[in-house]
């Protein structure tokens, strides 16, 4: 049971809140002007990193906003969470260290 | 029965309070304060169980939660419980309890003939076998194997019991109320932290309750009623005793199992919550967990009255119990031999120490000494005799590093054989919480390493073996944790005096040869007790390739039991270590995973049964229902009335009616699910123009459009009808199933993907309760309870909404319609949803208005063709599909979905498409789901072109009608299409999925 | 191969067993192999197996980084059955069935294939017309199936609760009678035998760690032992997929997902099939040795870890008693997780990439062990030919330029 | 506002509820929402209602006539007695021209309240939220799952709590309390 920072209401337990998947996964500006392959790259290819991460929480039974966390999807540690728009805090080096 | 093995005195049990138990029928007694074990020991049972595999007798080997073997039924008729060991049962008053997997009984167990097959039945020999003839596996093999599965049996009756669940946020959570968890508590505790403390056992001091120590002025009991008394004390601290902490999971969170009636006599159980589920956030964990002893593995180690060394010391001090009268005890460290000392001193005889160790000297063996104790330096036990006790050990002289001692035997009889390998820190939660573990060799066991979580370990756990260690341990801990979560601790209270003996060294001992090498004639070394599985099993599996310690145990199924091989791990993996000549770290252990004990599926539930398992949404007029005979469908969380069937009307009979009374007077349905959302912002219409595929800026203020939504992917995923309240403000219904996820749908773009639009979105679906009136006698209805509303149709034409005092409440009217009849949605606000109803029924009579439901409603909606989002769709559908190319806006640039249209797959002309069907027969209904084809007459697999997602019998039109999904089926009106049913082909025509009312003549009225 | 059977059994047992051959070799990767197949679960031992049985290709290696049959092979409910909606789907689980129907005779191994029937429960209308379909598709397809109504489940699975006042009653099921289970460990070790029977070379503790390339086509690997060059590479490394398709600079279509399971502790035969309900989350077997073996959903997050969350094992035992509540008194034994490899269509992807040569088999996610057999047989024609069969056809990383996914979710419940 | 009969799902079971449990009639509910940082909003807001926003979260901010309970950045739920009407139209008023939403949403939640010694407990057995008197306070509240439905939890004094719930869910969630409850009030 992750313990989730919501950059408004402090931490919660996961159970509060719904995952939003890879962050920073831009709806491009102009979908018309893409490649078949460019609008499946947006639609359905993900990084699915194996170590720190960035992804979307959403704090849906609390405050209802998105927002954004860096988390070690080996180890589950979490790094930091900030608020959509906002720059993503210093990536700790890639992979965690455990297994 | 006479407790032939209790000592005169000692003991935490009340000799006063003598207790009625029984057990494979037969009667007994025991004492308040006794486990099963101890009171059955008492009683001078030893043989509790079978083997799994052999069907060899077993008793009890340990006292404590690492008891590998002494599983029993527990209780009878609806209370039974398989599985629990009798050293984990308080006794109570009354208890009945049984061996498992026995037939007829313990004593004389048929199945013990597979001791004869022993030799066949290695580790994985099911693999190697039973695959010829081949139908024989599932026509007799499996069933013997099947037969032979399984320990106790589940009830067949369902649980009377009450579970449940709490939640608690400790600063300091300690787990183990051994000295050194008392300790750690009581310095968090003093330092002002919340603090809890869990021990599984019944009273707290862990390992203390079973020796006999000064500490200070105290004893051990006058020191642990001292700690306890000043921990209740403390406002802030919680203590749960009968309380296991069986996971420890990401970010701190443990999980607790507290048995808080388990040990009452039936009578006191009633009522109360029989076990409960904490669910502890942490910031800091103290893990005072202690240490397991370990068996030595020595030939046939397995008999009834072989039991582990600190374990006899607890029977003898805690309980009061002699094991055993004439005692050998068998080790390969000093600390083992309290046990004989205590055992003496309690009456009981100890005939020899065997010990491995060459040279043994130090405090305890010139104690054993004393006491005139034989003590046979240099020599193991290398076989055991005894049916179904022990009664004699063979002893042999060792010779070190030897595969066969050669040296001459000596039998010396006894009654128990104590034995000690060592001690195994429980690491369970710590590993569970991914700390690494770290070899100590000259521990011998794994200890700790660096923890991954807030986390303090403190007490034999982390290597602190001696009682002083453990008090200065685990007060040190217990402050770092404190201080870690922001408080200060006290000064550290000084140190007591502790009597305690030194402790010595351990030789590690891994495997005791005998006279032949392992696995060779009829011993049998057993590594893991509960599993059978034997050293030679081990050397079988590397010997076939099996090399890694994970490989060993899933070959082999050491530690796949009940007990999760804590007594039997460590050795296992020693074994190997030896076996393959590589370090024991390097060999490296199993994952350690939760729960550390097993626990009850019901306590796992909790509350959360019945209607408790997901929560019943139910509407304003709900109870109308319920008094009018409403049949009710699941949809979603949501009870909506299905229909209403009249006294023995059958369920085609009341549809029948409810439709033609909508298509020929006046129905009324409950729409209060339907999602509700207030959509409000200057750049609202633009919002809605991105999210559904029509267009939205021109809807005049006071009209209702209908839209649907897509996935960026294209495919179809709510639709519903949104209103515009005014420039800026818009009120969308989503369907009911869908409401919430349409919601998050809007929140998430407006916040991920367009923060600039300024929009605003407030879930109002519980504001408004609905009440839907439909057909051609709807407007009578209204005008009776609206005699002030304009309903002329050009003051109110279909697709607007007016607000308005609808029956004397303030009411907002909608005319839309999903029946295709003249209809209007009122809503008001939800609590006056039933005055509402109730007003429209009184209103309706004299028109014989009709409720309906939603069965009623599909057959209305689907004689027009409108699709129902979820069942006309699959999650494969485009607007397209269902020919609704009408509603996807051509102008508009770009909307979500917009851009997969052109995939060539989504652009494919022959994709399934939403058509009509009519079956030859027009009594026929075709089954939803019904798979159809263009031609049944070829062989399987049969090419298959669509399917029916809709099928009903319209009485309006006095006939079956359906929708499907047709292959290129908007091309193919008028062609025949087949469904192949079991039993029969029904013939159906493509038409056009409108079937009533084309013209749309009756929408007003 | 040393032939398996009763009689040399018995003829070990005189011996003290002490004469049985390994079951398969632990080689040194030589330096260079034609095929290279990275992971050596379950799919990609059946693969290397079927391209030297079927395909004659003699010089194999299988990489894996840790013990073989350690991923989620070794974790998995092992529920078998090929009674998928489409056509596409139902072609290949189906092969894979019938595989399975032969597979201990035809690796020497008993994989303890147990077609004791699965049932898939329907709680809402929705579901039942979603079963109903799925069941006539099935039929049309050649595959087997039976729609039971809510009394006709309680006849197949007698402990089962069909209350009308449960919070979601039991309205019907599914039922697959060729369905059933098969004990998971022992369908990797019989493929690696085999295989290596066959001369593949199983190489474990060997991790891959970088894909060489040259001119857009694979030339070998790297690993934690030393570089192996190879002329063609497939990677069936379920929840790692993505991490090895990163060393080859492309992206799938896949995320990581924590999918937990457990056991109870051993109790006498209760459950004589398979119980699944996709509506309240659980499904349940009982294993030869009495374990009720239980799963539920995946957790909702992406995750490496091998473990998921607390709240998903609590929400699954709640459903569990629903269904089932004799099983109150019965206590959970251990649980675990596994790293699925979830793709957005819930289908595989059996296919060649952008690079020339890298092949990849994944995407099977929560319900690939059933596909064992089929996909190893699928994936090692595609290798061989270079060119799928038409039964993975359809399964190309292509699919999502197109449209053309096939969409295995089940259809979501009815909304209105 | 409650002229004509007021009747909650929860109002049924009402009768069987412990002490220490009871629904609340009805109140006046409206959500508001704006951007807090912006003066103009919080000034009128202040005008209006006589509130100080509070823009710290999981706070509530005590006015005469009624009370702002903090639920997001931008979303308060305005909470009090007398016409619900006239408080919209009030801050509709107040507000007019600027970029808000103002829902009467009265009817959208019941409201229960617990008190009395074992409140703490009840709340502990059907949330994850921390209430101990050292993490939430009187003037606290929080948007959480109470059981397994969505709430508002408001902290209303040392012993007692208010608990809003959508309506649809109040059955559930009141019968859910109740029972949370009996193990306490036979004790007592
Ligand atoms: C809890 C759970 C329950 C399930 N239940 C079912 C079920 O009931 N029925 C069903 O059909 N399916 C089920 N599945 C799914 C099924 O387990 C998998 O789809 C299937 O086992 C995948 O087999 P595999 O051989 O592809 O993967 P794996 O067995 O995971 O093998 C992949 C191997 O690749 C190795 N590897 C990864 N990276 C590297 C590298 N860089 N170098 C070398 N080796 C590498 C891994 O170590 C691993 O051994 C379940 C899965 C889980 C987790
Ligand atoms: N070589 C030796 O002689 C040797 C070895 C080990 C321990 N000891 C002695 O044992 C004592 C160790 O004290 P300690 O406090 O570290 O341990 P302890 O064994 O006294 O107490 C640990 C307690 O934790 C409980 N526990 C374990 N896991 C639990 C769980 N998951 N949930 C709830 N409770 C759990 C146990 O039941 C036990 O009561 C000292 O007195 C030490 O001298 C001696
Ligand atoms: C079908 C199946 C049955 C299992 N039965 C048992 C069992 O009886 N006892 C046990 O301890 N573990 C059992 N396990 C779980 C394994 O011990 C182990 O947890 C699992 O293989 C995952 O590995 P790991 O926990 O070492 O990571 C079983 C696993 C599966 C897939
Ligand atoms: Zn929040």
């Amino acid at each position: 049971m992750l313990n989730i920072d919501c950059p408004w209401c402090g931490k919660r337990h996961e159970t509060e809140f719904h995952y939003g998947g890879e962050a920073h996964i831009a709806r491009p500006e102009d979908p018309a002007k893409l490649e078949d392959t460019e609008w499946a790259e947006f639609l359905f290819m993900r990084t699915n990193t194996k170590g720190y991460f960035a992804e979307r929480w959403l704090h849906s039974h609390g405050c209802r906003r998105w927002f954004n966390v860096i988390r070690n999807t080996v180890t589950h540690d979490i790094v930091g969470s900030y608020k959509m728009g906002e720059k993503p805090p210093k990536l700790p080096k890639r992979t965690g260290d455990a297994k | 029965m006479t407790q032939a093995f209790r000592t005169t005195s000692g003991g935490r049990i009340d000799r006063r309070k003598a207790i009625n138990f029984t057990f494979n029928g037969q009667s007994y007694i025991g004492y308040e304060g006794d486990t099963l074990a101890s009171a059955l020991l008492a009683n001078g049972v030893h043989l509790l169980g079978r083997s799994f595999k052999y069907h060899r007798p077993r008793g009890i080997v340990a006292a404590g939660a690492e008891e590998p073997n002494s599983m029993v039924q527990l209780g009878e008729g609806a209370t039974t419980e398989p599985n629990i060991r009798a050293t984990q049962i308080s006794l109570y008053e009354g208890l009945t309890a049984s061996s498992v997997n026995v037939w007829p009984n313990v004593e004389f167990d048929i199945s013990a003939i597979n001791g004869l097959f022993a030799k066949i039945m290695t580790a994985g020999f099911y693999n190697k076998t039973f695959m010829w003839p081949r139908s024989m596996w599932m026509k007799l093999y499996e069933p013997v194997i099947r037969r032979a599965a399984g320990w106790g049996k589940a009830p067949t009756q369902t649980d009377p019991d009450i579970y449940d669940h709490m939640h608690l946020h400790v600063e300091v959570m300690v787990v183990g109320g051994g000295p050194a968890g008392l300790m750690a508590a009581l310095a968090a505790g003093r330092a002002g932290a919340r603090v809890l403390l869990v021990d599984e056992q019944s009273e707290f001091g862990g390992s203390l309750l079973s020796k006999k120590r000064q500490i200070g002025a105290k004893d051990e009991a006058g020191w642990i009623a001292d700690m306890a008394a000043e921990l209740e004390a403390m406002p802030d601290v919680t203590l749960l005793s009968r309380s296991t902490a069986f996971g420890y999971y990401d970010h701190n969170y443990l999980c607790v199992l507290e048995q808080k009636t388990d040990h009452l006599p039936a009578a006191e159980r009633k009522g109360k919550v029989r076990q409960r589920v904490w669910h502890i956030r942490a910031g800091q964990v103290v893990l005072a967990t202690g240490a397991h002893e370990r068996p030595l593995v020595f030939a046939d180690n397995d008999r009834p009255g072989i039991m582990l060394a600190g374990s006899v010391q607890t029977y003898v001090n805690r309980y009061g119990v002699l094991p055993g009268k004439k005692m050998v005890l068998f080790t390969n460290n000093d600390a083992a031999y309290e046990a004989a000392i205590d055992l003496q001193a309690a009456g009981g005889d100890v005939v020899a120490i065997i010990d491995c160790r060459h040279e043994v000297s130090g405090e305890l063996v010139d104690a054993a000494r004393a006491l005139d104790i034989e003590i046979l330096a240099g020599y193991a036990i290398t076989g055991t005799s005894g049916g179904k006790r022990v009664e004699s050990v063979e002893v042999r002289a060792i010779q070190k590093g030897a595969k066969v001692y050669t040296s001459a035997a000596r039998q010396i009889d006894c009654d128990l054989v104590a034995m000690s390998g060592g001690w195994s820190p429980v690491v369970h939660l710590f590993s569970q919480s991914q700390g690494q573990l770290e070899y100590d060799e000259e521990k011998v066991c794994f200890l700790p390493g660096k923890p991954r979580q807030a986390q303090q370990v403190a007490g034999a756990l982390a290597g602190q073996f001696t009682l002083k260690e453990c008090l200065a341990g685990g007060y040190k801990a217990g402050a770092d944790a404190a201080r870690a979560t922001g408080f200060t601790p006290k000064r550290k209270p000084a140190a007591p005096e502790i009597e305690e003996p030194d402790l010595g060294g351990i030789e590690p001992f891994w495997i005791v040869p005998g006279s032949r090498p392992i696995g060779e004639g009829m011993a049998k070394h057993f590594v893991d007790l509960q599993n059978d599985t034997t050293a030679a099993d081990i050397e079988l599996a590397v010997r076939e390739g099996f090399e890694s310690v994970e490989h060993i145990k899933r070959y082999t199924l050491t530690g796949f039991g009940t007990d999760q091989g804590k007594t039997s791990n460590i050795n296992a993996l020693a074994i190997l270590s030896g076996i393959l000549d590589k370090p024991i770290p390097k060999v490296g252990t199993t994952t350690f995973r939760p729960p550390y004990t097993p626990v009850s599926y019901g306590a796992l539930a909790g509350r959360n049964l019945g209607d408790w398992s997901d929560p019943v949404r139910v509407t304003s007029i709900h109870d109308w229902h319920v008094e009018n005979g409403a049949l009710f469908e699941n949809v979603g969380q949501w009870k909506r009335p299905w229909y209403f069937p009249k006294a023995g009307e059958t369920m085609h009979e009341a549809l029948n009616r409810e439709c033609l009374a909508v298509r020929n007077a006046v129905g009324v349905l409950d729409a209060s699910t339907l999602g509700k959302i207030d959509i409000r912002g200057p750049d609202a219409a633009e919002f809605l123009n991105r999210i559904y595929t029509n267009a939205w800026a021109k809807l005049g203020i006071g009209r209702v459009r209908y839209g649907l939504m897509c996935h960026e992917d294209g495919m179809v995923f709510d639709d519903g009808t949104t209103a515009r309240l005014a420039e800026d403000r818009f009120l969308m219904t989503t369907t009911t199933g869908g409401a919430a996820s349409v919601l998050d749908w809007l929140e998430e773009y407006l916040q991920t993907e367009w923060p600039e639009l300024k929009v605003y979105c407030t879930s109002v679906t519980e504001q408004w309760a609905t009440v839907s009136i439909a057909g051609p006698k709807a407007g009578a209805v209204l005008k009776k309870l609206a005699p002030e509303m304009d309903l002329s149709h050009e003051n109110f034409p279909f697709l607007s909404f007016k607000e308005g005092t609808v029956a004397g409440l303030k009411a907002r009217v909608f005319r839309i319609s999903f029946t295709g009849e003249l209809s209007y949605e009122i809503n008001v606000p939800w609590a006056n949803g039933l005055a509402l109803w109730e007003a429209v029924m009184a209103a309706g009579a004299e028109f014989d208005i009709t409720p309906y439901g939603t069965e009623s409603m599909h057959i209305l909606r689907a004689e027009k063709g409108f699709i129902i989002v979820g069942q006309e769709t699959d999650g494969t559908t485009t607007p397209q599909d269902l020919g609704m190319d009408w509603i996807v806006s051509k102008k508009k640039p770009d909307f979500i979905g917009k851009r997969s249209f052109t995939r060539s797959d989504t652009a494919r002309p022959d994709r399934k498409q939403l058509v009509g069907l009519l079956t030859e027969t027009p009594d026929d209904v075709l089954p939803e789901g019904a798979q159809l084809v263009f031609d049944p007459n070829v062989p399987k697999p049969i090419p298959m072109a669509g399917h029916v997602t809709s099928s009903y019998y319209s009485a309006a039109l006095g006939r079956s009608i359906a929708l499907a999904l047709v292959k290129g089926g908007h091309g193919r009106k008028g062609q025949k299409i087949f469904a192949p049913l079991e039993g029969k082909t029904v013939t159906a025509e493509i038409v056009d999925p409108v079937l009533y009312d084309k013209e749309g003549e009756r929408l007003n009225g | 191969m040393v032939k398996y059977s009763i009689f040399t059994i018995a003829r070990n047992a005189l011996t003290g067993h002490q004469n049985w051959p390994k079951q398969w070799r632990s080689p040194e990767p030589k330096p260079e192999y034609d095929v290279i197949i990275i992971g050596g679960g379950g799919h990609g031992l059946a693969t290397a197996y079927y391209l030297a049985k079927e395909h004659g290709v003699r010089n194999i290696a299988v990489l894996e980084k840790g013990w073989l049959g350690g991923g989620n092979t070794a974790r998995n409910t092992t529920i078998v059955r090929s009674n998928y909606l489409w056509d596409e789907s139902a072609a290949i689980y189906e092969k894979s069935l019938q595989l399975w129907e032969g597979l201990s005779q035809d690796i020497n191994y008993n994989v303890m294939l147990s077609q004791r029937g699965v049932l898939n429960l329907a709680h809402s209308l929705g579901d039942v017309r979603e079963g109903v379909r799925r069941v006539n598709a099935n039929r049309l397809n050649g595959v087997d199936a039976e729609w039971l109504d809510a009394e006709g489940v309680k006849n197949f699975c007698p402990i089962i609760n069909i209350s009308k006042s449960a919070r979601h009653p039991v309205l019907g099921a599914t039922l697959q009678r060729r369905g059933g289970v098969a004990r998971h460990d022992s369908v990797a070790w019989g493929y690696a035998r085999a295989a290596d029977a066959l001369g593949v070379d199983i190489i474990q503790n060997c991790e891959v760690t970088g894909i060489k390339r040259e001119g857009g086509k694979v030339t070998g690997v790297e690993t934690t032992r030393g570089d192996i060059a190879a002329k063609k590479i497939g990677v069936v490394a379920a929840g790692h997929s993505s991490v090895i398709a990163e060393m080859a600079g492309i992206r799938l279509p896949i995320t990581s997902h924590p999918l937990q399971a457990l056991v109870s502790e051993p109790i006498k035969p209760v459950i004589d099939c398979v119980v699944m309900s996709g509506a309240v989350h659980v499904y349940v077997s009982q294993s030869d040795k009495g374990e009720l073996v239980m799963g539920a959903g995946i957790d909702s997050f992406n995750s490496y870890a091998q473990r998921g969350s607390f709240h998903v094992i609590e929400h699954q035992l709640g459903a569990c008693l629903e269904l089932f509540p004799i099983f109150s008194r019965v206590r959970m034994m251990r649980t675990w997780g596994g790293i699925v490899d979830t793709c957005p269509d819930a289908s595989p992807i059996l296919s060649r990439t952008p690079v020339d040569g890298l092949y990849f088999n994944c995407g099977w996610g929560t319900g690939g062990f059933k596909a064992t057999p089929g996909s190893g047989w699928c994936f090692a024609h595609t290798l061989a030919k270079e060119e799928p069969h038409p039964l993975n056809a359809p399964f190309s990383l292509s699919r999502f330029e197109s449209g053309a996914l096939i969409d295995e979710h089940g259809a979501a419940g009815v909304a209105h | 506002m409650a002229e004509t009969p007021w009747i909650t799902p929860a109002a049924a079971i009402a009768e069987s509820f412990p002490d220490g449990l009871k629904e609340l009639g009805p109140r006046v509910q409206v959500n508001l929402r704006g951007d807090v940082t912006d003066s103009t909003f919080v000034n009128a807001v202040k005008t209006a209602t006589g509130l100080d926003l509070p823009d710290a979260p999981n706070k509530v901010a005590a006015g005469k006539e009624c009370k702002a309970l903090w639920l997001s950045p931008d979303e308060w739920l305005l909470v009090g007695e007398g016409e619900a009407a006239s408080l919209v139209q009030s801050l509709e008023e107040a507000l007019s021209g600027q970029y808000v939403a103002i829902n009467d949403v009265s009817a959208n939640r019941t409201i229960f309240e617990i008190s009395g010694p074992y409140c703490h407990q009840v709340l502990m057995k059907s949330s994850e939220v921390d209430f101990h008197p050292r993490a939430f306070a009187p003037g606290n509240c929080v948007q959480t799952l109470i059981a397994k439905s969505q709430a508002i939890v408001e902290q209303v004094g040392r012993e007692m709590f208010h608990i809003y719930v959508r309506n649809s869910f109040s059955r559930y969630a009141g019968a859910w309390l109740a029972e949370a409850l009996v193990e306490y009030s036979e004790t007592s």
